[in-house]
């Protein structure tokens, strides 16, 4: 499928200025009233198409989990919009949610603490049938064997507890949990960071493999950008609660635009010991969301940082074809 | 940090109140009163009820209630019906020999939890281990009344080393007033010592795993300072805390202890009072205790930013 | 190469001894370090490169559950023979380790500057005073801004990647022969990690010592050391200079663990090659070649007899039964290339 | 798949069940008797609790049976435990004793793990609730144990049944603090998330994925509390406030034997031990349940042998 | 100066001679230690009944006339008393330079409003002497005007026990509470030092006290403090009361527990010495329920076996004594008769199950009550207890601590029988269960016809008269059965010399030779 093609189609998911701040509370508590506020996600558009890949990518804290989350209602967003089709995921209630819910997915980073260690695996994946009232019990085993089948489980496993199973078989667990409901958009936070390497190859296969056969929609969220730039159709890089470039995955890898991006691009290891590059290596540490700069968020540590940086946020354009970007460098020639 | 300690007195409100309330209630719905108890054995109904009236024993729970935390609430914690003193006065009288007595127990624990708790975490799974851990379970198994009539009979009766009841209050003499008070504190120490025992060798080693204990070997610090500089301090925090909740039991065991020897404190006020019951005392003193062991637990609190730095900063 | 090497570990065993029975973490490995040279160490989770190097200083707790075979030579004297006081003087002086955490390593009720002056305190006959002017110095070492005011904070209030830094200035203290860093860059964000590299690429350079680097990451060895060893389930099973390594693997585990990870410039539309199976279980071992189960040239001489860990080349040892196979076969796709 | 397939994967799939379930037993047998603690804690308590059971069947005498002749006899052939002030015999009342405050443990673990097991869910889960529970729960914490206790009894009465109320009340705010801390470790799990994102509904997640997973701590924490309970009633008892008498436990046995302390050893001593005895059981067992839930200490090593 | 007590005096009694004393030179000086077991709501006996009180205060107060070791009223405070011939007057001669412990000296107006203030407040006053009063003649005289005759009247007035009437000067009467007297001043040969709560009540020796001339009786004739002090330390456990007189901790222990005695006695410095403590009794309550039937309250009185109830509450022959009459064993020399012997100690079971039928029990359960802070009482009801179930009767054990059983026991939904120990008594009216407002609730005409003739004689020698009567209703109604009487052991070191027993430790004239 074009890119084109998939321009012209409605999006599958919608999310328009999607802002989650979280309320910092004084040592009073309640009482206190709120201090401030972690702007943990600010301002965050993106389109999502049957079909594609979206990564996105970010150092730690960035506000990716929270973004997923947000979308998926796990935490109430304090603004923005969602369209899912037609219907803004914000402001369904209970019932209607529930129904979406059974359309969207997520998948979590950490294989440990991500399944009940109390419940045996069948149950597990049973479970998300059992809330959605489909099938009766025999249906719902079955469907759930199948299920196990597909991301490569056995049948014995169906009685086993999660602490008898090795990280990446706990992974593809979580998989089948998402996928035996029929899901159209699957949401991945960091689904291989806990991994081996050599295991996660098998999963990153595995969610390739499952994406053809379902035509899967994926958000992947990750900060292994090799990871992303493979699994990916198309690739956000947040800084700080913000998408500060959006671009399809080749256009980003060749031509990085924000000096953040090159940095963290140049800041990968490469495993090929030929081919020493120039690492751009940035001043600084990462700034608390908390407060974070004024002006461009990046300034604080951007060697290419102008008076303007420290004043004025850059808004978003788009620099090339379908590649958006938020820097003054590209507004101001 | 001073805003951390307004907020931790502020959640004693509600404790304080509740406490309060519960207090009263049970207090009052349980049968019999002062007044029948003054007037004594061979007292009628008739007399008992006049002076239920004369003390305001006869008016409804709640303004009774409302009389009663408004005067608190004005720092007066009311009369005893029984005794010649205001609540307040009792109290204060009766503190000395508990203060003492948990004291000494508190030490006595201590002094023997602390190194035992360590050597057991060092010698992990040694004999020396099990033997420790086996009294402690012992130590936790054994009622302190047993324990209390088990040592008046060993020490104080066959051997005579020590007297087998009573109270000297410190101005006779120091050796005097500990003398009547060690089998006290020991019977009443011993639980207190097994669950520190406990808490000392669960903490000791849970710290010894840490990642900043082998850091520190690998700085090649020395095993006695590996042990007391860094791992005690950490190690520290919850036998604090073991500590401050003990204390609860240390008023709850000194109820007993109290009685059995004969020690004029806050535990024997308690009983006495309800045996009386004087009201007013018992609903001061269980407010008053209640108070300390809150006092306490925030001093623990406080004491844990001494110890550690991380609670210094503001909690999130 | 005609020096002695600094430090040199000859066929080191380590045994644990767990309610499951003796299980043998490290299992006969061999290797050196000299003067100057930074060796990277990579594997899975749970090869056994933390025990190695914990082996190393003898961090691991020797009165119980322990037990070491083998040799760890440094500077000639064998420091498994040596007393627990011989081995605290070495410890911090001589070698001195980062961890991978930087967060849980460093003691969190005391000061990072009275930390970095214990080390030098303990070995150096220097003042409290003159010990913390010094942990100053350090910190500006390792480029944490404002050190004067640093020193005195504790480990929590500090940045992920300040931490690492105050671990590593710690470390540095009493400028030791060899430096042990277990993932001293897991726990940081690519950024962070580029800056943690580039500072202790910089201090190999100033200070000419030893450092063995250990890690899971094959970007990070590719960056940084000049020699590998990787390791699978205890042992050692190739070691050799970073670009032959990385150009000829001669073992099928190294060469799967290359191809599996995602290379920025590989072609996306191709599937990622894949180790099958998982890591087994200490307690499990397979008989012949650890790696026979998962691995595409196994035979069946490979399930039954153990290969020897042989050096095919000049500097490049590998422990398989098909390594000259496989030397070929990567030849033949050099040429094809 | 046609039915007959799905009949034999189904008739598969029971008997892969069976095996991993014989499997699972097997090594939690293995696990489980590995746990010296908790074998000693658990044989200690099977054989008096069975002594409970049984022994009332076994012992000769009546418990309430007076021979006022016969008081304080010392253990001999006809008494095997000897008589107590009122010519009762010792071993009958103990043996009867052991049901009355096995009784008591029991129930005021049961009464508190149930109560404390719902306040701390709840209160762990919504915050709102939190705040109203848990200063309740702090304040009676704050009020020493055995004072409500007394307090209780003295207001309801003394009946074994409201001893039992009485305990049951001083111990829930403990049940209820530990059953709350571990909702909300639990809570903030990712499971939790996962269900919430599946769409579960709060009933849904606190009981069947909350609940089971506070089940391990709730357990330890009931053992601790079915010992001291028993601790506690005989205090109640020695303080005149327990099991009302002639009723026999064995805390009130030792409140009468008190009072013949230099007459009459074994009054004090039997009872004693055996309180001694159960606690310990107990607290073993509550221990090794622990060692068995927490993973940590599991990996209990053993010594190196010397070579 | 001989106590001029026409009228009240007992056959076979003379008048108390003057006999010089005769005690030998004992030592004087050191201390007493009591380890007594409860403490008193109070010292001031007129607000409260309490024993405690009372063992304690009268050390500190004295009352105007008092009895001797046979219940015969001697002269106290006051010098010589006179009866009018129609028993309505009682004019008190008081004795000069007697001085309250505050130095001020005892005159009519203490007296006068001491006794006008027992007689309002306190039970005993407000019970027989409801409507007298006291008025002052002179400074050494005061007059009692009673409403009618009553023969009882000397008698209470001499009662040492609880509620007895203390003389106390006027001004702290005018300013006491309904709690009671804000100091305690009073003449006697020890004074009031100080009170620690629930620890002790120190009393030291009076120096300027004005002992009688007369040998002491009883609590009559000389009082002499022989120690310097005294020391009430309240050790409520029995155990500990032993086991601190066994290490030498106390000098005295009041009431130490039957079965500790063997543990004393084989000790060589202690000894143990027996008083008679009351009677132990069961209450049936006859407003209600089974007991309102005077069948069934024969019944049980035909069927227990008082001997073996006896011995579980005394535990050996020695602390207990079987005795019909109503009142205490020792006091047969006043107060006995042959009445109800053969109805006394039936141990009939039969006989109790047939009345039971006639009374009609079916097998309803009935509730006995009492109290564990007394252990002759609970220890008896449990004995009581296994009796009634070989009668056939079911029954439930309820045991409270003593405020509670003091409050539901005026309940009369509450229970059916009471087992109670009482007092010793100076005179059979003032037994408790006379009193139609005391638990039990006796309501007899016939009685009430009877105690209007004991009261209404002229004085208690013709009133003796009545009292085979008494003892007949006694038998055929049942207000209470009588077990037994008791005595209580209180043990000392033997250096404490001289210690005597009436209603409570006498301390007087007791020395202790440390
Ligand atoms: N419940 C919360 N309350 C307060 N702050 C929160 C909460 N959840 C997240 N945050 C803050 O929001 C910011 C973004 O967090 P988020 O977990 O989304 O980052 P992330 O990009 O997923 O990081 P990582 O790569 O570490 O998973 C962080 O600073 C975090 O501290
Ligand atoms: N104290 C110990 N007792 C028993 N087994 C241990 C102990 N320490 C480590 N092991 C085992 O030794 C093996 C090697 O562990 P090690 O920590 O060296 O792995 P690693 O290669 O450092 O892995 P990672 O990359 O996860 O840090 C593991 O299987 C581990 O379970
Ligand atoms: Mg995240
Ligand atoms: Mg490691």
């Amino acid at each position: 499928m074009s890119h084109e093609a998939m321009e012209s189609r409605k999006p599958l998911l919608d999310v328009r200025g999607l802002k989650k701040y979280f309320p910092v509370k004084g040592p009073l508590g309640p009482l206190g009233g709120v201090k401030s506020y972690v702007k943990a996600v600010n301002d965050v558009s993106f389109q999502l198409h049957a079909g594609e890949t979206l990564g996105i990518v970010g150092e730690s804290g960035c506000g990716k989990s929270t973004m997923g989350r947000t979308i998926l209602r796990l935490t109430d967003p304090t603004a923005g919009q969602a369209f899912y089709g037609d219907e803004d995921i914000f402001q369904l209630s209970g019932k209607e949610l529930q129904k979406i819910r059974r359309d969207m997915q997520m998948v979590f980073q950490d294989p440990f603490s991500s399944l009940n260690p109390r419940k045996r695996i069948g149950q597990i994946l049973e479970e998300p049938l059992a809330i959605h009232s489909i099938g009766d019990t025999k249906e719902r085993t079955e469907r759930v064997m199948e299920m196990m089948h597909k991301v490569g489980l056995q049948v014995d496993h169906y009685f086993r507890y999660p602490h008898e199973f090795s990280g990446g078989q706990r992974q593809r667990i979580g998989l089948a949990r998402a996928l035996v409901v029929n899901p159209q958009i699957v949401i991945s936070d960091e689904p291989v960071s806990a991994l081996d390497v050599s295991i996660q190859s098998q999963i990153i296969n595995l969610l390739q493999e499952l994406q053809a056969e379902y035509r899967l929609t994926y958000l992947f969220i990750a900060h292994d950008i090799s990871v992303v730039r493979h699994i990916s159709d198309r690739i956000g890089v947040m800084y700080l609660g913000q998408m500060v470039e959006q671009a399809p995955t080749e256009s980003l890898f060749a031509n990085p635009l924000h000096p953040y991006t090159q940095a963290l691009l140049s800041a990968v290891p490469i495993p090929n010991p030929q081919r020493k590059k120039e690492q751009i290596i940035l001043r600084g540490e990462i700034p608390s969301p908390m407060n974070p700069p004024s002006g461009c968020i990046f300034h604080t540590r951007c060697p290419h940082a102008m008076d303007v940086c420290k004043q004025e946020a850059p808004s978003q354009i788009e620099a090339a074809s379908r590649h958006m970007v938020s820097c003054h460098l590209y507004t101001k020639p | 940090m001073n805003l951390y300690l307004v907020k931790r007195i502020l959640a004693l409100i509600p404790v304080l109140f509740v406490v309060s309330v519960v207090i009263f209630l049970i207090i009052h719905i349980t049968p019999g009163d002062p007044a029948s108890v003054i007037l004594g054995e061979s007292a009628t109904a008739q007399d008992v009820e006049a002076l239920r009236q004369q003390l305001g024993l006869d008016l409804p729970m709640y303004q009774q209630y409302m009389n009663w935390i408004l005067d608190v609430l004005r720092g007066d914690l009311g009369e005893s019906y029984f005794m010649k003193e205001s609540v307040s006065e009792a109290i204060f009288s009766h503190l000395q020999p508990t203060l003492s007595l948990a004291i000494l127990a508190q030490i006595i624990a201590l002094l023997i939890a602390i190194p035992l708790g360590i050597t057991a975490a060092l010698r992990r799974g040694t004999a020396a281990d099990q033997t420790v851990m086996g009294f402690s379970l012992l130590g936790m198994a054994i009622p302190s009344f047993l324990l209390a009539l088990f040592l008046i009979l060993l020490v104080g009766v066959k051997l005579q080393w020590l007297p087998v009841a009573g109270y000297k209050p410190l101005e006779a003499g120091l050796w005097t007033h500990l003398k009547y008070l060690i089998l006290p504190a020991v019977s009443l120490g011993a639980i207190q010592s097994a669950l520190i025992t406990r808490m000392t060798r669960s903490s000791m080693l849970e710290v010894l795993n840490m990642n900043y204990m082998k850091a520190a070997r690998s700085k090649g610090v020395k095993d006695r300072q590996l042990i007391y500089k860094h791992a005690l301090r950490n190690a520290f925090l919850p036998i604090l805390t073991v500590i401050g909740q003990t204390f609860g039991g240390l008023v709850t065991g000194a109820v007993v202890t109290e009685t059995i020897f004969n020690i004029p404190g806050i535990g024997q006020l308690i009983i006495n009072s309800v045996e009386r019951r004087d009201y007013e005392v018992i609903q001061g003193v269980v407010l008053f205790v209640t108070c300390a062991y809150v006092f306490i637990n925030l001093i623990v609190d406080i004491l844990y930013g001494v110890i550690d730095p991380r609670v210094r900063l503001e909690r999130k | 190469m005609t020096k002695p090497p600094l430090l040199e570990v000859n066929e080191l065993k380590v045994h644990f001894y767990t309610e499951r029975g003796r299980i043998t973490a490290v299992d006969g490995i061999s290797f050196h370090v000299h003067a100057g040279e930074i060796v990277g160490v990579v594997g899975e989770s749970g090869c056994g490169k933390s025990v190695t190097s914990q082996a190393i200083l003898r961090l691991l707790d020797e009165k119980d559950t322990v037990e070491y075979d083998g040799k760890i030579l440094f500077e000639g004297t064998d420091l498994l023979q040596l007393p627990e006081a011989g081995m605290q003087k070495i410890r911090g002086n001589e070698i001195s380790m980062i961890f991978q955490d930087p967060l849980s390593s460093l003691n969190p009720v005391f000061s990072i500057g009275s930390q970095i002056a214990e080390s030098l305190m303990l070995h150096q006959q220097i003042s409290k005073k003159a010990a913390f002017e010094k942990a100053v110095e350090l910190l500006r070492m390792t480029g944490i801004p404002a050190p004067e005011k640093r020193v005195h904070e504790y480990p929590h209030q500090l940045s992920g990647g300040m931490r690492q830094r105050a671990m590593i200035a710690m470390t540095l203290a009493c400028q030791p022969k060899l430096l042990i860093a277990d993932e001293p860059t897991t726990a940081l964000d690519v950024t962070i990690q580029a800056q943690i590299l580039d500072l202790m690429l910089e201090l190999n350079r100033e200070q000419g010592m030893g450092m063995i680097f250990i890690t899971h990451d094959l970007g990070v060895v590719a960056e940084l050391c000049s020699r590998v060893v990787v390791m699978y389930l205890g042992q050692i099973v190739e070691e050799a200079d970073v670009d032959t390594l990385f150009a000829q693997p001669r073992h099928p585990y190294t060469k799967g663990l290359m191809k599996s990870i995602p290379q920025m410039d590989s072609d996306r539309s191709q599937k990622l090659h894949v180790i099958e199976g998982m890591v087994p279980t200490l307690d499990n071992i397979p008989a012949g070649c650890r790696f026979a189960p998962r691995c595409p040239y196994a035979d069946s001489m490979c399930h039954e007899r153990p290969p020897a860990y042989e050096e095919h080349a000049a500097g490049h040892k590998v422990r398989c039964w098909h390594a000259e196979k496989i030397a070929q076969e990567e030849e033949e796709r050099s040429y094809v290339s | 798949m046609d039915a007959l397939g799905s009949n034999a994967k189904r008739l598969e799939l029971s008997q892969v069940k069976q095996t991993l379930k014989k499997e699972q037993r097997r090594l939690q047998q293995r696990r489980f008797l590995s746990n010296t603690l908790m074998l000693t804690g658990n044989i200690i308590i099977v054989l008096i609790t069975a002594f409970a059971l049984v022994g009332p069947y076994l012992v000769s005498y009546d418990p309430y049976e007076m021979d006022p002749v016969k008081r304080l006899q010392p253990p001999g052939a006809e008494h095997l435990l000897g008589t107590d002030n009122f010519g009762r015999d010792l071993l009958t009342r103990i043996v009867y004793g052991a049901r009355v405050s096995i009784g008591v443990g029991f129930s005021v673990a049961l009464i508190s793990a149930a109560a404390g097991m719902v306040i701390g869910l709840y209160s762990g889960y919504y915050r709102a609730l939190d705040q109203v529970l848990m200063r309740i729960c702090d304040g009676l914490m704050a009020i020493p144990g055995i004072l409500l206790a007394i307090a209780l009894v003295a207001a309801l009465g003394p009946m074994t049944e409201n001893v039992i109320i009485a305990l049951g009340i001083v111990f829930i705010p403990y049940v209820a603090r530990i059953v709350r801390s571990a909702t909300l470790v639990v809570r903030e799990e990712t499971y939790i998330e996962a269900m919430k994102a599946q769409g579960a509904s709060a009933t849904r997640i606190i009981w069947m994925h909350i609940a089971p997973n506070t089940l391990s701590p709730l357990v330890v924490q009931a053992t601790f509390i079915f010992a001291d309970a028993i601790i506690t009633e005989a205090a109640l008892s020695f303080l005149g406030a327990g099991v009302p008498t002639p009723d026999p436990s064995w805390g009130n046995i030792l409140y009468d034997g008190k009072l013949v302390i230099f007459k009459a050893w074994w009054m004090t001593v039997f009872p004693g031990i055996l309180i001694i005895l159960t606690v310990m059981g107990l607290n073993f067992a509550g221990d090794g349940i622990r060692d068995m839930v927490d993973p940590h200490s599991s990996l209990s090593f053993k010594r190196k042998k010397k070579k | 100066q001989t106590g001029q007590n026409e009228g009240a005096q007992p056959p076979g009694q003379g008048q108390t001679q003057p006999e010089p004393a005769k005690e030998p030179q004992a030592v004087s000086g050191g201390e007493l230690k009591i380890a007594y077991q409860a403490q008193p709501p109070t010292l001031d006996p007129h607000v409260t009944t309490s024993q405690a009180s009372a063992t304690i205060g009268r050390n500190v107060f004295e009352t105007l006339v008092t009895s001797d070791s046979k219940y015969h009223v001697q002269p106290m405070l006051a010098e010589s008393w006179e009866q009018s011939e129609d028993g309505t007057t009682i004019t008190f001669r008081l004795r000069q330079g007697v001085r309250f412990h505050n130095g001020k000296e005892m005159t009519a107006d203490d007296v006068a409003a001491s006794m006008n203030r027992w007689i309002q407040i306190s039970s005993a006053g407000k019970d027989h002497f409801t409507g007298a009063v006291f008025e002052v003649k002179d400074a050494q005289t005061a007059v009692l005007t009673l409403k009618q005759p009553t023969a009882t009247a000397m008698a209470i007035l001499a009662y040492g026990g609880g509620n007895y009437p203390a003389i106390m000067p006027k001004e702290l009467i005018d300013q006491a509470d309904p709690k009671g007297v804000k100091e305690y001043v009073g003449t006697g040969p020890f004074q009031f030092k100080e009170w620690k709560q629930d620890q002790q009540i120190h009393l030291t020796k009076y120096a300027d006290y004005q002992a009688r001339s007369e040998a002491a009786d009883g609590l009559a004739g000389k009082r002499e403090a022989r120690v310097d002090d005294i020391y009430f330390i309240f050790t409520p456990d029995s155990s500990t009361q032993v086991a601190g007189l066994l290490s030498g901790e106390f000098d005295i222990a009041a009431d130490v527990s039957y079965d500790s005695v063997q543990q004393l006695e084989s000790n060589p410095e202690i000894k143990v010495d027996v008083a008679p403590t009351g009677m132990l009794n069961l209450y049936f309550n006859k407003k209600k329920g089974l007991f309102a039937n005077e069948k069934a309250r024969q019944a049980i009185a035909a069927g227990i076996d008082a001997e073996s109830i006896l011995i579980a509450a005394y535990t050996q022959e020695k602390y207990y004594e079987l005795n019909h009459n109503m009142m205490m064993y020792y006091q047969i020399g006043q107060w006995s008769s042959e009445n109800g012997r053969e109805s006394y100690n039936q141990n009939n079971p039969e006989k109790a199950k047939q009345l039971l039928g006639e009374a009609g029990y079916k097998g309803e359960e009935v509730v006995i009550m009492t109290s564990r802070d007394y252990e002759d009482m609970y220890n008896g009801a449990v004995a009581f207890q296994q009796q009634l179930k070989n009668l056939g009767v079911k029954s439930k054990l309820e045991v409270y601590d003593w405020p509670t059983f003091t409050e539901l026991r005026n309940d009369e939904s509450k229970f059916d029988i009471l087992v109670i120990t009482n007092t010793p008594k100076p005179e059979p009216s003032s037994l408790a269960f006379m009193r139609k407002d005391f638990p039990g609730w006796t309501d007899s005409p016939e009685l009430d016809e009877l105690l209007v003739k004991f009261r209404g004689a002229p004085n208690l020698e013709k009133a003796m008269s009545v009292y085979d009567d008494i003892q007949k209703w006694f038998y055929e109604y049942v207000p209470v059965v009588k077990i037994g009487d008791g005595n209580s052991i209180s043990s000392s070191q033997k250096s404490v010399e001289g210690m005597t027993w009436l209603d409570g430790l006498i301390l007087w004239n007791v020395s202790n030779a440390k």
